[in-house]
């Protein structure tokens, strides 16, 4: 089954749940397990989470679009925002690495838990231009 | 993120119920500060049977709630997380401080 | 609370399903009724399917645009496709009018129902352009 | 749109579950379609209590069954549809030609 979606929405901490259940509910036709419902679902949450508390620093008036592909039981999905993007991708990969503040309570495993649920992980970022992470995960 | 706590000698067992994300994490944060501060209290344990979902921003909470505990000696533990939050309590490395508990309480 | 979001999926018959919980897990953060909730993916599912079978005549190769306005707990969607259109809107809008074979066994309610189950229907359209249904509910 | 029936003397009880929208609609009609031909039948109930959502593709479906029936001189009941299908069959005038029935059949 072959399948495409592309969705915009504003960047908005509300939103987090819902981006989450459209690309779960995006991937039902293909009848995965729980578990790879579940590992997409905490994937998405981290990578939208980083576009509303980084990329547009909790400010109201960005856009994420999260683009999403089934081809052959395979999921490719991406979400970008245009926000002020990242200045190391290689450091803000690793783990527990963070730039919030410690009152914000940030754990710097947003990266390393869509690194270990998905099947593959590619952060492409321009500074003042924004950030797109690429992420697969095979469904059946 | 429904909340009900219970205290029982020394421990307080707490309730957490529905999705944990960042959206929904400071609102939490607070009301477990509140339960943290109780002098009375030792031991805390979060029950997460009822929670449906969780991610890094629940492992940010959680290892603040850890320190403040352990400031005041308390200790934390897990009961009952699902297999999803099961996976990133696992992948956070939260375990190796924070231990899983087997019984219920009633 | 205000809240915007815009969805493009392929016309597909298996997103029938995905298009109208996407609808509806959208106007969650409002808290709307169940009732109001089952009023709206209704009235999208209506929509979605005409797009699908009498825009694109069931030709797997068009997309279908939902954009979604929460203001003030109104509920604002817009459907549309870029399919062939319809040659007399006002006609199209009588109930059980149906251009349907009568052994496709549509029942030509669709435009009845989301009159009828949303609070304003209005449907543009043109001769080989495209179709618009905009439908507005309020949630509280 | 899973399915399942059970016949009590000449009466078939039909269980249907989940969604029924345009394109679930084929399968369905297909499977209901052998059951309106089945000699021994004189009514069909859609039992609907599983059923979580129909639009008015369900409606045509079964304005399609029941004219089929009809012409064998059968009848078609509905028994317990959602307030959302409860709904979408008033608007439809379905009501008027096929009556909902009240009691259950264990
Ligand atoms: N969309 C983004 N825009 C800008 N910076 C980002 C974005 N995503 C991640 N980052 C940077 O990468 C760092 C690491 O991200 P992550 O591993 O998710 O941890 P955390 O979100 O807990 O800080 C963030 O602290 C931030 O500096
Ligand atoms: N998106 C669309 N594109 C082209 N024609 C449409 C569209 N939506 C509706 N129509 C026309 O309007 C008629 C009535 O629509 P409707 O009331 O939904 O009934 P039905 O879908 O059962 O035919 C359809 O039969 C079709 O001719």
């Amino acid at each position: 089954m072959n399948n495409n979606m592309s969705l915009k929405f504003d960047a908005i901490a509300e939103n987090e749940s819902f981006a989450r259940s459209v690309v779960a509910a995006f991937c039902v036709s293909c009848d995965p397990t729980v578990e790879k419902i579940n590992d997409i679902k905490t994937a998405v949450s981290e990578a939208v989470t980083n576009c509303i508390i980084h990329g547009y620093e909790n400010m109201a008036n960005g856009q994420i679009l999260i683009e999403a592909e089934l081809s052959d039981d395979l999921l490719k999905v991406t979400i970008s925002d245009n926000g002020k993007g990242i200045p190391d991708v290689k450091e803000a990969l690793t783990d527990f690495y963070t730039t919030s503040k410690e009152s914000d309570e940030r754990s710097g495993l947003g990266f390393t838990i869509m690194k270990s649920f998905m099947d593959s992980l590619d952060v492409q970022s321009e500074l003042g231009g924004g950030t797109t992470v690429t992420m697969t995960k095979r469904l059946k | 993120m429904l909340i009900s706590a219970k205290t029982v000698n020394s421990t307080i067992y707490i309730k957490l119920r529905g999705d944990l994300d960042h959206y929904k994490a400071s609102d939490l944060k607070n009301q477990l500060n509140k339960y943290a501060d109780m002098p009375k209290i030792k031991r805390m344990v979060l029950d997460m049977k009822g929670m449906d979902f969780m991610d890094s921003a629940g492992v940010g909470l959680i290892m603040g709630l850890y320190k403040k505990l352990k400031n005041k000696n308390k200790q934390l533990y897990f009961f009952s997380p699902s297999p999803q939050i099961d996976k990133v309590l696992r992948v956070s490395g939260l375990y190796s401080i924070i231990p899983l508990i087997e019984q219920e309480v009633k």
